[in-house]
């Protein structure tokens, strides 16, 4: 019971990283982020089935609003605010996107090889793959143009963060807790402020013209 | 001794030089004396002083007949010790001759004179390539001869011996170039000549009159000497073992050195001024070759 | 006594500094600083004399909580030694100051000036008495920023700003490398006092060569020296007198100490190291001084020059004791130490006759001069005597050095014999020639075109009452002094003699009695001569004078105008100008010396306006650094597309940073 | 107790987010920066308990020698800037209380990354500083100033996302011997981890932390925020924050040494303050503007102090003298860059010439921190950076000596240039050699009058001077005590 969960849960967390990769369509990647969070939100609880306490419970509850719920939501309402549906020429295109998300799994593979024999043998894609969320995140923040798209991706590596937090250091709970605090602040100060004063007085949010600092 | 022949007979050796060159000339030429005769005349007149000019052109030729002459004082008879006599003293006396050259070309930038400028700054290009040759010819010198001062090295140069001795006719015919050159002989300059764009020497002294010339011209035969009576002092092998027999040994090479420079200026022209400094760049090879004569 | 009037001498400085703040009247300023430094220089000229003759150095030592720092002074004979030519050129500098600021100090406050001179006069003492390396490093860098603000002093001129940034850049690159120098020397050491210092027996060339590019970039060693022909000129004349007087001579300086601190153990190199740079260093300087224009220009390539020769003599030194050719090392000392005294008053007394040529024309550059001399008598003679000695003739003291480099030469070569002992003299010699001869003809230049002849340009003139002003007091008593000096030390150097070997020999551990008796000996034999050489020219010279005017009594004297070759109009500006004087002599090395010319021609065949301007830029500016800095900001721009304003672009870097590491530092497979 | 440097400035925070009056406003802050120091000075009245080793404190929050270290720093720094700003703010009034307010947890978050016994909490107070600073940063409200916040936040988040991987790693190396991550836990422990996992936990808090501090090339934020910035936060950034992120380095660096793996890490600094040490000087060479000149020379002197931590030894000693000098004259240079701000209303450098004759005061200490900045005795940072020197060639590393003398000249070079053009006039009188051309009005110098009244006012000047006056004193005198007190919170305690 708990493996298929656990495996539809990777599952999700891959396909919903690969749609991140190749679409270029906000409301989709905004769903792809709610969905992943939701899901990660979910996965301590499926991780530590056996010895499930109230406070894991809480802070489960707590991750899947944030992440699956209320960020979302922020992001959507910004989105609509600021009147952009599309990523416009990104940096990288989708396949090439897809391409390199390929590269980005197969070197998360690489760098969490060595935990494969620390760990049970159904848990090891856990790690695997919150890397690759972290990484996946990293690179839509590198390609992508628009503020809002980079903070998809930032949430995105929030998530791999969190995800990979929870399968590893479950010990240690305090580290869960910051994952959320973080999690809110960004929510909070980067998309609420941030965006809302970038839109209000570029008139859009194409980072592009957020470039006129340089040297 | 030395410094009393000089001063007596340096004229007199010019007049020599100009003897011998009438003589190839098919000329009789003026008398032996006749710059005697040129010094008492000058030092009988007046002087006519450029408006231009200010007390060092009043002043210079004294200063470089007092450099000429102190520069005897340190000139020693070959075999001889001179007045003065200490180690690295050659470097004293063609430092006195540098300040003779110092207060002859300030006088002549005191005239304003653009001729005479221009035979200023030829006079100190022509050291300028001397020099080296000058001090490297007598660094051979000393480290062949083992001696620091002039004294030791003129006393007996032909002892360097054997192989070795092939320096010291690089050495001398590097020192003879350095004479031409540093006293405006043929083929350098021609003293003789009025034309000024062409000389060196001359040119610098178009303003000088009356006794001031005197010194002046009196100056350059003691600086010809000078030179004169160091290349006779390494070039002639003869030391005759008494006193006066040296005399008159250095008399006679001095004779033969008036004769050699005679029968050059009258079967050579003047060469181009462009090729004067490869000439003396030539002595200044010389000295280097008869170094690694010297030490090999 | 020589510790506590060195201290006084401070706390002289320290009351005017204080006066300075309090002063608000701007010529009573003036005058407090300028007792103040002449007082505090009496007293170190005291310090310095009372050591020098009683021939005992003294020291003081107090802690000081400063890592590797102590405060500990000491004055030894060699540091006297400095201290003597600093007492000297720093006082009279100073009087020369009240003089030259004499009308600014009219409508500008001078207190700045004062401080800063007061600043660089006390950094120096403290350079030469400090026995710390930490010390001596603040006292080294006090007197460097000291000596920027000084030269900063006209800072509305771009040339003067420009100057600033190139000196404070060299001075700081060189400080660089004496911190690694101390580092090396003190690397065992808690406290790095001097005496402690050790040599790390498997670096001595490298050490040398750190140290001597410290010490070189202020002493002014080819190619450090660029600094030196834009700060001098830069700078208010008083200034660069001091500095090219004695500041530049700390690097001389730091040099001998250096070598003090080997024990004798001195590698072959050092001193083929020394006599190679210094050797280029005067013939480069040289040939530089008789291509430019600008008249104290001139005077800060010649004193590359004579620092090349003062380097000369330290590497004959150091190669005379590596070789154990005692006698000849320590004349190669000797010799460096007199030119380092005879080369700081000569080149303070032209820097203040430029001061006063400066003062009086508004124009450095000696095209524009002529015919000085008749409006500035007094300044020009003493200019020409400086000149005379400077060129290094005889009987002023610029000669005694070279001669005693000469002499340490042959004494080398005679008891050396061997095939490099040959190489290194005749390189002493060849140049020595050269830099000889070179300097008669950048003087006689120097002199000849500015005081001599008639007025060149209309921007070189004067007003007389200007020229009346400035032969005044202030402006010729400091004159008198350094002239008086030259004259007095060419002809009685075997006076200072005892003072200069003492020196030497106070440093140099592990002379033997019989080497310095030795050398004694050759000292005597040759400055004793010396003087009677230099007394009979004086004489002759005098007394030839007098006949001459004994003579010309009854004779009549006409003034005409200078023989044109019957040219009927002749102007002054058809004089010989100073770039024709030294042309030929240049176009000798046109390979090496890089001239930038203009030239323009209007009109055809009958060209109405036609103009030339040729400028000789400096050799190691054009080919080492104007390639070097511009290569440097070449990359530079090319790299500012790094940084070029996109967010994405900046979190690509962090990634990358993180896969780099990660692949570099967890050694393939984590 | 401990708790208190951080409850103190949160609550004065809090209130003065509650307060309009401006000079109210202006005056708690002052009243805050004080009572601040004096709780620090209070503290080192206990000095005997850390220098022993013995940690006062709870689990979360102890003060260390290192803690105290920064923190004073920080306070110090943090008054100075206060009584600055009364100066400074004295005619902007518009949103002062959220302006000071962020002020506040700006402080009080920095004490908490001092005071943090947890590299959780550590973390956590870091995330902290980013985020009590981003408002400040935006105090401009304009194009620019939005900009440099975006990437401020965006660049230092994603940093702070990868110090937390690090902890995660960290705690994942730690397995079952800790249960926190209390660090004196993790020293005692450090040994038995396990090194794979903390040599991967290192790397991600140091590209984190290193993202903060401006560690090239991770400090592409830090000269735009710097510049951007008004000047008395851009000295709270440049000396104060920059310092708690090399804490955060610090902290993980000693774990590191404690499992042996010191040289390793070594390296890695070496590496970076080597990188950072050369594109600073290389940026230096062409700028434009001086705020983000000092800015670059921030990311130099973070080079500097991660390469001095790396070569360790006494190299480390000299890099906490170096963060202590660096934090002193770097924030008395940037309040003196806005009072050049000020005067000029701009910041070319080229359109600023003759400082000396419009304010010669903010002169004179522009070029003292010039000098001070670059290293020139007698200020501190020439002792600071001769020690990093000296235990360079002591642990014989050539390489990055020469590196590090190249950079630091090049950054002279630089500097000078464009500190001499601009302290100085640039009229010239032609053909009077001793005469100095009258004053000259900039462009927009009408600044000048509008808020300088004409001449500068105390309140911006007497700081600069304190601060300049105590780099002075650390170069002049620095007492053995400060050097062991040093040396101990370097390597000191990690063994306990």
């Amino acid at each position: 019971m708990e493996h298929t969960i656990l495996n539809l849960v990777v599952l999700t967390i891959l396909l919903s990283n690969i749609r991140l990769l190749n679409t270029s369509r906000l409301p989709v990647m905004i769903l792809s982020v709610a969905i992943q969070g939701f899901v990660i939100g979910v996965l301590p609880l499926v991780l530590h089935w056996e010895r499930i306490n109230l406070s894991l419970w809480i802070i489960a509850l707590i991750m899947i609003a944030i992440k699956g719920v209320i960020l979302p939501r922020l992001l959507h309402r910004s989105m609509q605010e600021a009147g952009v549906i599309r990523e416009v020429e990104p940096f990288v295109g989708p396949t090439v996107s897809l391409l390199i998300g390929l590269f980005l799994l197969a070197l998360s593979y690489w760098i969490t090889f060595p935990l494969r024999a620390s760990l049970p043998e159904e848990l090891f894609f856990v790690p695997v793959l919150a890397l690759f969320t972290v990484f996946n995140g990293l690179f839509l923040i590198v390609s992508r143009k628009k503020a809002i798209t980079q903070v998809i991706g930032y949430l995105t590596m929030e998530n791999g963060v969190y995800a990979f937090g929870a399968s590893l250091a479950v010990d240690h709970p305090f580290l869960v807790e910051l994952g959320v605090l973080l999690d809110v602040w960004v929510g909070v100060f980067i998309m609420g402020i941030a965006i809302y004063h970038i839109n209000r007085e570029f008139d859009h949010i194409d980072t592009d013209k957020l470039s006129t600092l340089k040297h | 001794m030395s410094l009393i022949l000089a001063l007596l007979l340096s004229p007199l050796f010019l007049g020599m030089i100009v003897k011998i060159k009438a003589f190839f000339a098919g000329r009789k030429g003026q008398p032996l004396l006749q710059f005697y005769y040129d010094l008492v005349k000058l030092l009988q007149k007046g002087v006519v002083y450029s408006s231009s000019t200010t007390v060092v052109f009043r002043l210079s030729p004294w200063i470089a007949l007092a450099a000429a002459v102190t520069a005897l004082c340190i000139l020693p008879l070959p075999g001889y010790s001179s007045w003065i006599s200490f180690p690295g003293d050659f470097f004293v006396l063609f430092a006195l001759l540098a300040v003779l050259r110092f207060s002859l070309v300030c006088a002549a930038l005191d005239t304003g004179s653009s001729f005479e400028g221009m035979g200023a700054s030829r006079e100190v290009l022509f050291s300028f390539l001397a020099e080296p040759a000058l001090l490297l010819s007598f660094l051979v010198l000393s480290f062949g001869l083992e001696g620091y001062s002039l004294h030791e090295i003129l006393s007996n140069p032909f002892s360097i011996g054997g192989g070795k001795l092939v320096a010291l006719y690089f050495i001398s015919v590097s020192l003879f170039i350095v004479l031409l050159a540093e006293n405006s002989r043929i083929p350098f300059d021609d003293p003789n000549t009025h034309l000024e764009l062409t000389m060196i020497h001359e040119v610098m002294v178009l303003d000088h009159s009356g006794p001031d010339l005197a010194g002046i011209l009196y100056t350059s035969a003691l600086k010809l000497w000078i030179l004169g009576s160091l290349w006779v002092g390494i070039s002639s092998p003869w030391r005759g073992g008494s006193f006066y027999l040296d005399v008159l040994v250095f008399l006679g090479s001095m004779i033969f050195l008036a004769v050699i420079i005679g029968i050059i200026e009258s079967i050579l022209a003047r060469v181009r001024l462009i090729r004067v400094s490869h000439a003396l760049s030539l002595a200044t090879v010389l000295a280097g070759v008869a170094l690694l004569w010297i030490i090999g | 006594m020589g510790i506590p009037l060195l201290i006084g001498s401070w706390g002289v400085l320290g009351i005017g500094s204080v006066l300075l703040c309090f002063i608000r009247n701007r010529k009573v300023t003036h005058i407090v600083g300028t007792v103040t430094v002449v007082v505090s220089s009496l007293a170190i000229l005291g310090a310095a004399l009372w050591v020098l003759i009683g021939g005992k150095a003294e020291e003081l030592y107090l802690s000081w909580s400063v890592p590797f720092g102590s405060f500990y002074l000491r004055i030894d004979l060699l540091s006297a030694l400095f201290l003597l030519l600093l007492g000297i050129v720093g006082g009279v500098s100073a009087l020369y100051s009240y003089g030259y600021f004499y009308p600014e100090s009219t409508h500008r406050s001078l207190s700045a000036y004062w401080f800063f001179y007061f600043c660089l006069f006390g950094g120096i003492s403290l350079v030469f008495t400090a026995w710390n390396g930490v010390l001596f490093l603040l006292a080294w860098e006090g007197m460097s920023l000291a000596s920027f603000f000084l030269v900063l002093h006209e800072n509305n001129k771009e040339e003067v700003r420009k100057a600033g940034w190139v000196y404070i850049i060299a001075t700081h690159g060189g400080t660089a490398f004496l911190l690694i120098l101390f580092a090396l020397l003190g690397s065992d050491l808690e406290v790095w006092d001097f005496h402690a210092f050790q040599y790390p027996a498997a670096m001595g060339t490298v050490l040398f060569i750190v140290a001597f590019i410290g010490f070189g970039t202020k002493a002014g060693f080819v190619p450090l020296h660029v600094w030196l022909p834009e700060a001098h000129p830069a700078a208010p004349s008083p200034v660069s007198a001091l500095m090219s007087g004695v500041m530049i001579k700390t690097g001389i300086y730091g040099l001998v100490r250096v070598v003090s601190w080997a024990e004798g153990k001195i590698p072959l190199s050092w001193g083929i190291i020394c006599v190679s740079v210094g050797a280029l260093t005067g013939v480069v300087g040289i040939l530089h001084a008789l291509g430019k224009k600008d008249m104290k220009e001139i005077l800060a390539y010649s004193s590359i020059e004579n620092i090349g020769i003062i380097g000369m003599g330290l590497g004959i030194g150091l190669y005379g004791m590596s070789r154990s050719l005692g006698i000849g090392a320590l004349l190669g000392f000797t010799a460096a130490l007199f030119h380092v005294i005879n080369h700081g008053l000569l080149k303070s007394s032209l820097f203040l006759g430029a001061g006063t040529v400066l003062h009086t024309v508004h124009t450095r550059n000696i095209e524009e001069l002529g015919g000085l001399w008749k409006k500035l008598p007094s300044t020009g003679a003493l200019f020409g005597l400086s000149s005379l000695g400077i060129a290094g003739l005889p009987p002023l003291n610029g000669f005694v050095g070279e001669f005693l480099l000469v002499v340490a030469v042959l004494t080398i070569c005679l008891q050396g014999n061997t095939f490099l002992d040959i190489s290194l003299a005749i390189l002493v010699l060849l140049s020595l020639g050269l830099i000889g001869a070179g300097s008669v003809a950048c003087f006689t230049r120097l002199f000849g075109i500015s005081f001599l002849g008639e007025l060149r340009n209309r921007k070189g003139e004067y007003s007389a009452e200007r020229a009346h002003g400035v032969e005044g007091g202030t402006f010729r008593i400091p004159l008198y002094i350094l002239g008086g000096l030259n004259l007095l030390l060419g002809i009685g150097s075997i006076g200072l003699a005892p003072f200069v070997f003492g020196g030497v020999v106070s440093t140099l551990p592990g002379i033997s009695y019989d080497t310095s008796l030795g050398t004694i000996k050759i000292l005597r034999q040759t400055l004793f001569p010396l003087a009677i050489v230099g007394s009979i020219f004086l004489l002759l010279t005098f007394f030839l004078f007098m006949l001459r005017t004994w003579i010309l009594k009854r004779r009549p004297i006409e003034t005409s105008p200078t023989w044109d070759c019957g040219y009927i109009l002749p102007s002054p500006r058809m004089q010989y100008s100073a770039s024709s004087f030294s042309r030929p002599i240049l176009r000798l090395f046109h390979r090496l010396l890089p001239f930038s010319e203009s030239f323009r021609w209007e009109g055809n065949l009958f060209p109405e306006t036609a103009t030339y301007a040729s400028t000789l830029c400096d050799l190691f500016v054009r080919t080492v650094y104007e390639p070097l800095f511009k290569g440097l900001a070449r990359f530079a721009t090319r790299i500012y597309g790094l940084q070029e304003g996109r967010n994405q672009v900046y979190i690509l870097y962090i990634a990358l940073t993180l896969i780099i590491l990660m692949v570099l530092f967890l050694g393939g497979n984590p | 107790m401990i708790w208190s440097v951080v409850i103190i400035p949160f609550l004065f925070g809090l209130v003065s987010l509650l307060l309009r009056n401006h000079r109210t406003l202006l005056f708690l802050l002052l009243l805050g920066g004080i009572a601040h120091f004096a709780l620090t000075v209070w503290f080192w009245l206990y000095q005997g308990q850390w220098s022993e080793g013995a940690y006062p404190g709870t689990s979360i929050v102890f003060l260390d020698s290192l803690g105290i270290l920064i923190l004073t720093v920080t306070s110090f720094l943090f008054l100075m800037v206060a009584f600055y700003t009364k100066g400074y703010l004295r005619n902007h009034t518009e949103r002062s209380s959220i302006t000071i307010g962020c002020l506040f947890f700006f402080l009080a978050t920095m004490s908490l990354v001092c005071v943090s016994a947890d590299m959780g909490l550590l973390w956590v107070a870091i995330e902290g500083t980013t985020l009590a600073s981003a408002p400040l940063i935006y105090f401009h409200k304009d194009h620019r100033s939005l900009e440099a916040t975006w990437k401020y936040l965006l660049i230092c988040s994603v940093g702070i996302a990868l110090a937390l991987m690090g902890n995660i790693f960290l705690s994942y190396a730690g397995g079952t011997y800790i249960d926190s991550l209390h660090i004196p836990d993790l020293l005692k422990n450090a040994h038995r981890f396990d090194v794979r996992w903390l040599k991967v936990a290192f790397l991600l808090l140091l590209v984190g932390y290193g993202t903060k501090m401006g560690l090239a090339p991770l400090h592409s934020w830090l000269p735009d925020a710097h510049s951007e910035a008004p000047s008395m936060v851009s000295a709270l950034l440049s000396g104060s924050l920059l310092n708690c992120a090399f804490l955060g380095i610090l902290r993980g660096f000693s774990i590191l040494r404690e499992a042996g793996l010191e040289e390793w890490g070594g390296n890695i600094l070496i590496l970076f303050g080597l990188s950072s040490l050369l594109m600073a000087a290389l940026f230096l060479i062409r700028q434009t503007d001086f705020k983000r000149m000092l800015a670059y020379s921030s990311v130099e002197h973070m080079g500097i102090l991660s390469l001095g931590a790396g070569v360790g030894g006494m190299a480390g000693t000299g890099a906490l003298l170096h963060l202590v000098n660096h934090s002193l004259a770097k924030g008395f240079l940037f309040l003196i860059a806005g009072n050049i701000l000020t005067i000029y209303q701009t910041k070319k450098i080229e359109s600023v010439t003759g400082l000396i004759q419009e304010a010669p005061r903010t002169a004179f200490l522009w070029m003292a921190g010039f000098l001070a900045i670059t290293g020139s005795p007698p200020f501190g940072l020439f002792f600071s950076e001769w020690i990093i020197l000296k235990g360079m060639i002591e642990s014989e590393q050539w390489v990055p000596l020469v590196i590090y003398l190249v950079a630091l000249f090049i950054v002279f070079l630089s500097m000078a240039r464009y500190v001499i053009p601009m302290t100085f006039p640039a009229s010239s009188v032609p053909g009077s050699p001793s005469v100095t051309g009258g004053p000259v009005s900039p462009a927009g110098s009408g600044g000048l009058s509008v808020s300088f009244g004409g001449k500068e006012p105390l309140w911006m000047w007497a700081p600069a001077l304190v601060l300049a006056s105590v780099t002075l004193i650390l170069g002049l005198f620095i007492p053995e005590s400060i050097l062991s007190f040093l040396t101990v919170a370097f390597s000191g305690w990690g063994g306990v």
